[in-house]
């Protein structure tokens, strides 16, 4: 398989509200692959990005999808949406079972709805980041530790995501804090709110000291900018504070009181550090998206180990591969293709000389407060795997 | 005042005036006859700009051929239209409100004026004006162009739809309009209200005049009567 | 009780907010009758452009030289191409400004890129306009400003203390609400532009004969219109965030409350705003479902019915939308909207 | 400039016309075989079905719709429901009669939607056309139950027997399924233009006060329009749904009904056949203006600014006002004039989109080099010469291009002319 | 008791707070031809406007042939067999001459809001259009659009769409409003003409007209019919003359185009 030539399409959005995401997600893929082809890699092969713009719609994925097999592309790598991700998983089952011999893998990134390794899981999908069953696994046990925690409020974006969050918050925070109170219970559509001050008086009012949230983007960044102006200095536990976008738009506020859960972070250090500091000199961009090295990690060795860059091939062998990552040993679980990966629990705080990344020039960084292990987020899955053959 | 010479008129690309020549003096009332579609109407957009023309008009020593309408109206000439225009959403005082020029100093009419000329006006003064009888409309159309103090006022049909009495009323209003010194270009399709009041008869057929003379001297022409005029 | 007086200034100001995006559009609808889709886009320069003057001449020049800017940029549409559409008729119309929503956003994010820039309002406004404190002891009071930490904490535990800040943004802003609405207002019932628009629309011909320039009018108009939402994109920018997705976000709650109001009622527009933004704030307090109707009613509900997602929905999570089912309502029960006195 | 020209029906020209769009249905996917273009030629079929019942209400009706998606979407998601049943054995119809289901539920929710919102006409239609569709796409999100949350519903269009081999698993056979949907509804909803019911929605259009005075009720015949609209809506959304078997939020949203609106107008909603254009233009845009360039948003709103502005009957009138000098044996005198417009307009476009993709580079995607690619050749973005190339070509493509305009203008008046005179000719000759 | 063809009783009609009609009480035989002349403002447009429809009666009945139709809408009065025309031309801009016919008599003719059958299919339809397109003398403009044609043409057409559907009882607002002379007694007799066996009735200023075509005429003057009668006799009545006529009539008349 040495110096084969290996295409991953990259189906995000790169126009309209999550372009700057997409786009920024794109770069790195692009970055990645330069600096994993050839020789870097344990497989010897060159990886090559092809990109199609899906404007956050299903429907244009599939196009996407359908314009990338005619190129001869074979690995699918997608991220932003679950509504999209779930439409490739489907499409892509069904095109492997149609076409033999056309086999395609899809790489997901960043989409975390748990159901894609659990009732939906496909032996052709491999999840690279956490899904949110781990994540809130990993939140609730730092917040376990945490006595001052006594009412939580759940506010989240109303849409599959959002309403994953506030449903495992509430069965980990059950089992594992049962003396802390959910004094509230939030659900607003998705990118419609322009003002949050009505729902920080209701926060407010219901006297909670910590609220959890997966919301993203504007939502996130206003809903905290409402807060610190109407004087809320609750705590609050979040997603997504470090994309795009975000950082700049909470600026200075909120430091010490935003957290947020993620299987990496700015001040990781190592070859990420340099990698991070000349993405941030090539595209004047903050990289933030470390499942892109963790899925050229894991593809290359998966492809060393098969020899060969045949999907079906790299699939048998990339189930179940442990494998050396940036943020500590990984292993892709063969009974669902859901990561087993170390999370972080940051805090968004004034960068200084022992976190000094400052993302988006505010000046600010997410300082790492714990490190969870694998097995802490690690959650169970229901998966009944349909291996083909 | 007003000076026509060899005007040409066009919609699009069809040729509706070719080479009309007459003139209008201070104070004169001259009425503009001729049957349906020979273009009197047409003569009077061509003179407030309204459809593309060639040739001169001049108003006052001062060529206006090519102006815009809202220059031309600044200049002291008032139209009132066939259709009767009137704004159908404004109230009719809202509607004499925009007859007024910008920055009208003493203007010779004031809204009193109007309301004692067409003493209906004042009684539905509030009323939207879209809503108005046909004959309240065509009064109001007359009044809002005087608001504008022109010098000269060219009126199209004015007496179109209104009851006999009211038709002679107007007529003396013309003759009024005429002692206060403002000339009247009188489009008319009535032979018998245009040869009375008016002091000079113009006769267009198929886009040019085809006579010029007094209303005795028309009423005498009965070839230019029965081939221009009624049958 | 402090709940209730910081909701009710939270959706006055919400409602005010939306008044000051909306009274641009109500403007250039009520006179000219364009549903200008592309307003939200100028209230997006706006922002950008005050963002930009910002880092140059700092906010308060900014604050009156963006909407300038945005003005001239409206009127310069409208000059050159709205013009030329406008005898075509209304659809035509609406489509031109719907093609210029997407040059626009694409030239913003050209020129400042496709995330977020950070608009920090001047010192002035970063604070407090002043604060509410709610002494369990002492009830209530109000301090200008924000209030002293040691007035906001009680030494003894079982006194309870809370101080809720209101932020200055939100006062300016609910100031130059109101400023434009004056400023309209006059605008208005002060000088006859307002008649001749509403004249022009239907007989251009016959207003300029009557010696007014109507394609200056309108210009003039629509510079005015798109003016206003660079004000408005000026607070609004600082006030919350800017970025490219900022006029998506609102593009279609100001029709609402122009409609609602009643198209081409000023003071409509305004009513409409402030009712939308009351309602909508106080909803976002009620968790109240059918589940709990039918709970407090009496009536047994299967566990089928339970999970439904239907009756588990909540007055709150529907705030949000409610505007849009206001617009329905209202155009069925009173097309002419709350003070209209015209339909469509 | 709305050059009138009505389409005298010749029965043989109509039959020519229908066969070959019959024709050029079966033929396409075996012209364009690649998986995205079969793919993107069963869209188009969807598209036209959907963009012409959006005409029965904008261009026939004078309905401004915000909301057009609610119905094809809706449809989408009731024909996935049915798809679903049947493959769980449920229900017992054939998967190629699916979209009739979407059909029939597009038409249900335009009976029950269609009954508030078509009382007003205007712009107050328009307006809670949109308030509705916010709704249902606010509700797309909150019911899950029904919606299937942001994932949607997605279903396996492979299922119950298989009828003479067709199982609809390959893109092929769902494409001659989507053709023969396509051939039926446009010959449908073209007869149902010569109907009474269809020219009195025309009259409604024009003149909805007299109609009152003739016997009808207007808000009766915009809601019968509304609803069979709606019919055809959840039929292209019904084959929505097999074609992608997924349906999610997006096919109720506001973007949808947005698209529809744009392109059936760029198409030329005065025509029957101007939303087929449209339509066709739409995937065409989609799909395949984004893949070729990032600036595809730009381009899209600039074409849209210009259409509006200098061809608002949409290309359906251009093409027609074209046929009308042919059909006058007149298109060889201004031919050479097309040519030089054509040719001047593409030297201009091209130094214009240069530097459009250009200033795109610089924005998005400097750190891979400076090199563009553009109609096969490489500009280099940063370097002034490549900027002065560009700029140069595009002003002498202006200077050019309004010389070749102006040119242009005089002959067509002049024909024009000739055409009017030539038809009073006739007129008095007769 | 016979039953009129079109009867009011006490009608009235506010708007705002003016009484615009004010107790109008008419009663008209089938088959006549009634004139309603009267100043500017009097109301002859608003009574038809009541009569057809248009606004619902603040108080009183109208009855078309015994039945009541007031605070009906409009098309459930064409139904039953009244139609009218327009003060300021009213027709279908954007369709041709003929389709403009067509539409007006779809609904008499039974098809009412059918999608089923083809307009060409339509027979009896199109060949009443076709007849009607040559009473009205526009059967060369067949195909033009409406909004093409001139202006006397334009009436004539509207006068065509008015009788299209066969009412029995037709109205007609200065029907010939803008016309020339010529043209105006050429209109006279195609209303005549179309209107045969038909109730009508027409508002009309040009005295020349009223008296050509009308058996009665009834005088409204301020909301109220102040002289119901032959033509002679509302010609000798002084109060008519005071109200309405003016010494000009004397002169039309004697001029007698
Ligand atoms: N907007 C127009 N476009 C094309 N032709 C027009 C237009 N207006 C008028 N015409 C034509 O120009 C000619 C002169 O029309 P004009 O209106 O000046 O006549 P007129 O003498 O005022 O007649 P009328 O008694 O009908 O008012 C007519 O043949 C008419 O058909
Ligand atoms: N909708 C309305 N609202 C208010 N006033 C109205 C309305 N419709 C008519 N009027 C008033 O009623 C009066 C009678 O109007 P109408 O149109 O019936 O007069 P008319 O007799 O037809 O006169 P004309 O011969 O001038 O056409 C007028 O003064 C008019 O202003
Ligand atoms: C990248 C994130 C901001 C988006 C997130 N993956 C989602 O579910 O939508
Ligand atoms: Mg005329
Ligand atoms: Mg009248």
């Amino acid at each position: 398989q040495k110096g084969e030539t290996v295409k991953i399409a990259h189906i995000d959005p790169l126009s309209g509200l999550m372009a700057p995401v997409g786009t920024n997600q794109l770069k790195s893929f692009q970055f990645f692959a330069e600096k994993f082809s050839g020789a870097k890699n344990p497989a010897g092969v060159k990886f090559e990005i092809v990109s199609f713009d899906n404007k956050l719609s299903p429907a244009e994925s599939l196009n996407a999808l359908k314009a990338a097999m005619d190129q001869g592309v074979r690995y699918i790598a997608q991220g932003n949406g679950s509504s999209v991700a779930g439409a490739l998983i489907e499409a892509i089952n069904k095109h492997n079972e149609r076409n033999p011999g056309k086999e395609i893998i899809f790489l997901n990134y960043a989409a975390v709805d748990p159901d894609f390794t659990n009732s939906k899981c496909s032996y052709w999908h491999f999840r690279f980041d956490a899904d949110t069953s781990m994540k809130i696994e990993a939140m609730t046990t730092f917040m376990k530790d945490d006595k001052d925690i006594k009412k939580v409020y759940l506010f989240n974006q109303n849409y599959s995501h959002g309403q994953q969050v506030a449903k495992y918050a509430k069965e980990n925070l059950a089992r594992k804090r049962p003396d802390v109170q959910i004094v509230g219970e939030d659900l607003h559509p998705l990118a419609q709110v322009r003002d949050f001050s009505p729902y920080i008086a209701k926060i407010k009012a219901s006297g909670a000291d910590t609220v959890i949230t997966g919301n993203w983007g504007s939502d996130l960044a206003l809903l905290v900018k409402a807060a610190n102006e109407a004087g809320y200095t609750g705590k609050f536990y979040t997603y997504y504070t470090g994309v795009t976008g975000t950082p700049t738009a909470l600026g200075q506020g909120g430091a010490g009181r935003v957290y947020q859960i993620a299987y990496n972070h700015y001040n990781m250090g190592g070859d990420m550090a340099k990698w991070m500091a000349e993405f941030k000199t090539k595209f004047n961009d903050d990289f933030y998206t470390g499942s892109v090295v963790t899925i050229f990690n894991g593809l290359s060795e998966a492809m060393a180990k098969a020899k060969s860059t045949d999907p079906v091939k790299v699939a048998a062998a990339l189930e179940g591969l442990s494998y050396k990552n940036y943020n500590g040993e990984v292993e892709m679980r063969k009974t669902d293709h859901q990561l087993q990966q170390p999370l972080y629990m940051t805090v968004w705080q004034k960068a200084d000389k022992k976190y000094p990344y400052s993302p988006e020039n505010t000046g600010m960084t997410l300082a790492p407060v714990k490190e969870f292990p694998s097995y802490v987020s690690s959650t169970p899955t229901s998966c009944q795997m349909k291996r083909p053959g | 005042m007003l000076k026509i010479e060899n005007l040409h008129a066009y919609y699009g690309k069809s040729h509706v005036l070719h080479g009309v020549n007459f003139e209008v003096g201070q104070g004169e009332i001259v009425a503009l006859l001729g049957r349906n579609g020979s273009g009197r109407s047409t003569t009077a957009k061509a003179i407030m700009g309204l459809v593309d023309c060639q040739g001169t008009i001049d108003w006052n020593g001062q060529t206006i051929q090519g102006k815009k309408a809202y220059e031309v109206a600044h200049l002291g000439l008032g139209y009132v239209p066939e259709n009767r225009d009137i704004f159908p959403k404004l109230t009719v005082h809202q509607n004499l409100q925009l007859g007024q020029k910008g920055g009208a100093k003493n203007a010779r009419w004031t809204f009193d004026d109007m309301y004692t000329m067409f003493p209906r006006l004042k009684e539905r003064e509030h009323t939207e004006a879209g809503v108005l009888s046909g004959g309240e409309q065509q009064m109001l159309t007359l009044c809002r162009t005087l608001m504008g103090d022109p010098d000269l006022i060219i009126i199209d049909e004015p007496t179109e739809g209104l009851a006999p009495k009211i038709v002679e009323l107007v007529g003396q209003y013309l003759k009024e309009l005429k002692n206060r010194g403002i000339s009247v270009l009188l489009i008319e399709q009535k032979l018998t209200i245009a040869m009375n009041i008016s002091d000079r008869a113009l006769v267009m057929g198929h886009g040019s005049i085809v006579f010029e003379g007094t209303p005795a001297e028309l009423r005498e022409n009965t070839y230019i009567r029965k081939e221009w005029l009624e049958v | 009780m402090e709940f209730f007086i910081i909701s009710m200034l939270n959706g006055l100001s919400y409602g005010l907010l939306l008044f000051m995006l909306s009274s641009g559009l109500t403007l250039i609808f009520s006179m000219m009758g364009v549903l200008n889709f592309a307003h939200a886009s100028f209230y997006m320069i706006g922002a950008y452009f005050g963002f930009t003057l910002n880092q140059v001449i700092g906010f308060w020049p900014a604050l009156v030289i963006s909407p300038l800017l945005v003005g001239a940029c409206g009127a310069l549409f409208e000059r050159i191409s709205l013009r030329k559409v406008h005898p075509y008729g209304h659809v035509p119309e609406l489509l031109v400004t719907f093609g210029l929503s997407y040059v626009v956003l694409e030239l913003v994010q050209l020129i400042w890129g496709r995330t977020a820039v950070e608009f920090v309002p001047p010192e002035l406004l970063r604070g407090s306009a002043f604060t509410l404190i709610n002494h369990s002891v002492e009830g209530m009071r109000l301090v200008w400003g924000a209030a002293p930490a040691e007035l906001c904490s009680a030494a003894d535990a079982a006194i309870r203390v809370v101080c809720t800040p209101f932020p200055a943004t939100r006062a300016f802003m609910m100031l130059i609400a109101l400023l434009m609405l004056l400023s309209l207002w006059l605008l208005l019932t002060r000088t006859r532009i307002g008649l001749v628009i509403q004249a022009a629309l239907t007989h251009p011909e016959m207003v300029e004969s009557l010696g007014h320039n109507v394609p200056r009018v309108f210009m003039l108009v629509f510079g005015a219109g798109t003016g206003l939402a660079g004000l408005a994109g000026v607070i609004g920018g600082s006030t919350f965030v800017t970025e490219p997705a900022m006029a998506a976000t609102v593009g279609s709650v100001i029709f609402v409350v122009v409609v609602v109001g009643g198209m081409g009622s000023l003071s409509g527009a305004f009513l409409a705003s402030v009712l939308i933004g009351v309602i909508q704030t106080f909803a976002v307090a009620i968790d109240y479902s059918f589940l709990a109707l039918a709970k407090d009613m009496g009536w047994a509900l299967s566990a089928a019915t339970q999970e439904n997602t239907f009756a588990k929905l909540t007055v709150s999570q529907v705030a949000p939308i409610l505007p849009y089912l206001f617009l329905v309502l209202i155009l069925i029960f009173r097309p002419k909207g709350l003070l209209g006195t015209r339909e469509g | 400039m709305s050059a009138v020209y009505k389409f005298k029906p010749y029965n043989v020209g109509r039959w020519v016309i229908w066969s070959l769009f019959a024709l050029v249905l079966v033929c396409a996917p075996l012209v364009f075989t690649s998986n995205l273009s079969t793919t993107m030629l069963a869209q188009m079929g969807i598209a036209i079905i959907a963009c012409l019942s959006y005409n029965m209400l904008l261009g026939q009706g004078g309905m401004l719709s915000f909301g057009h998606a609610v119905y094809t979407g809706l449809g989408s998601y009731m024909a996935m429901h049915a798809l679903n049943a049947v493959s769980a054995g449920q229900l017992g119809i054939p998967v190629s009669l699916l979209p009739l289901v979407g059909g029939v539920a597009g038409m249900g929710f335009a009976v029950l939607l269609g009954y508030v919102t078509t009382r007003k006409s205007g712009t107050p239609f328009a307006m809670i056309t949109m308030g509705v569709a916010e709704l249902v796409f606010a509700m797309s999100l909150m019911f899950s139950e029904f919606f299937g949350g942001e994932a949607g519903v997605s279903g396996n269009r492979v299922a119950g027997q298989p009828f003479m081999g067709i199982t609809f698993g390959p893109q092929v056979q769902i494409y001659y399924l989507i053709a023969i949907y396509t051939f039926v509804c446009v010959a449908l909803m073209y007869a149902f233009t010569q109907t009474p019911l269809g020219r009195m929605l025309n009259a409604v259009r024009d003149n909805p006060e007299r109609v009152e005075f003739i016997g009808y009720n207007t808000q009766r015949v915009r809601y019968f329009a509304f609803i069979i609209a709606g019919f055809f809506a959840g039929i292209a959304g019904g084959l929505g749904a097999l074609n992608f078997e997924i349906v999610t939020a997006e096919v109720v949203g506001a973007g949808r009904s947005g698209a529809y609106l744009l392109f059936t107008f760029l198409g030329g909603a005065t025509f029957f056949f101007g939303p087929i254009l449209g339509a066709i233009l739409m995937i065409i845009a989609f799909v395949l203006l984004s893949e070729l360039t990032k600036a595809w948003l730009l381009y899209l709103g600039l074409v849209f600014l210009f259409m509006v502005m200098y061809a608002p009957g949409g290309i359906a009138s251009l093409i027609m006002m074209n046929l009308r000098v042919a059909k006058f044996g007149k298109l060889r005198q201004i031919w050479t004039s097309y040519l030089g417009l054509g040719v001047t307009a593409i030297v201009m476009l091209a130094g214009a989109g240069a530097m459009i993709e250009m200033v795109y580079h610089l924005q998005l995607n400097s750190a891979l080099g400076d090199s563009v690619k553009f109609m096969g050749v490489m500009l280099n973005a940063k370097s002034l010469d490549s900027w002065f190339g560009a700029a140069f070509v595009m002003l002498t493509g202006l200077g050019l291009f309004e010389l070749a305009r102006r040119q242009y203008s005089l002959e067509w008046g002049e024909i024009q002319t000739e055409i009017e005179k030539e038809i009073k000719r006739r007129e008095t000759a007769v | 008791m016979s039953t009129y063809a079109l009867e009011l009783k006490d009608l009235r009609k506010n708007f705002g707070k003016t009484e615009i009609i004010r107790g109008v009480n008419l009663a008209v035989q089938p088959g006549e031809r009634v004139a309603v002349i009267g100043p500017n403002g009097a109301g002859k447009s608003t009574l038809f406007n009541l009569i057809s429809g248009r606004f619902g009666p603040t108080r009183g009945e109208i009855l078309l042939n015994g039945q009541r139709i007031d605070h009906k809408k409009p098309y459930e009065i064409n139904r039953m067999g009244l139609s009218r025309s327009f003060q300021i031309t009213n027709i279908f801009p954007k369709l041709s001459v003929f389709e403009n016919l067509r539409c007006a008599l779809l609904w008499s003719m039974g098809y009412k809001y059918t999608f089923l059958k083809f307009l060409s299919g339509l027979k009896d339809a199109n060949e009443r259009a076709e007849q009607l397109m040559e009473m009205i003398r526009l059967e060369k403009k067949r195909d033009t659009l409406a909004m093409n044609l001139t202006y006397a043409e334009q009436r004539a057409l509207e006068i065509g769409i008015t009788i299209a559907g066969g009412s029995d009882v037709i109205l007609l607002d200065e029907p010939t409003a803008g016309m020339s002379k010529s043209e105006t007694s050429r209109f006279i007799h195609l209303i005549k003409e179309v209107t045969v066996g038909k109730t009508l009735l027409t508002v009309e200023h040009d005295m020349g007209v009223v008296f050509g075509l009308a058996d009665k005429i009834a005088v409204v003057v301020y909301g109220e019919v102040i002289a119901f009668d032959t033509p002679e006799a509302v010609r000798a009545n002084a109060k008519v003359q005071e109200a309405y006529l003016g010494s000009s009539v004397a002169d039309s008349q004697a001029g007698g185009h």
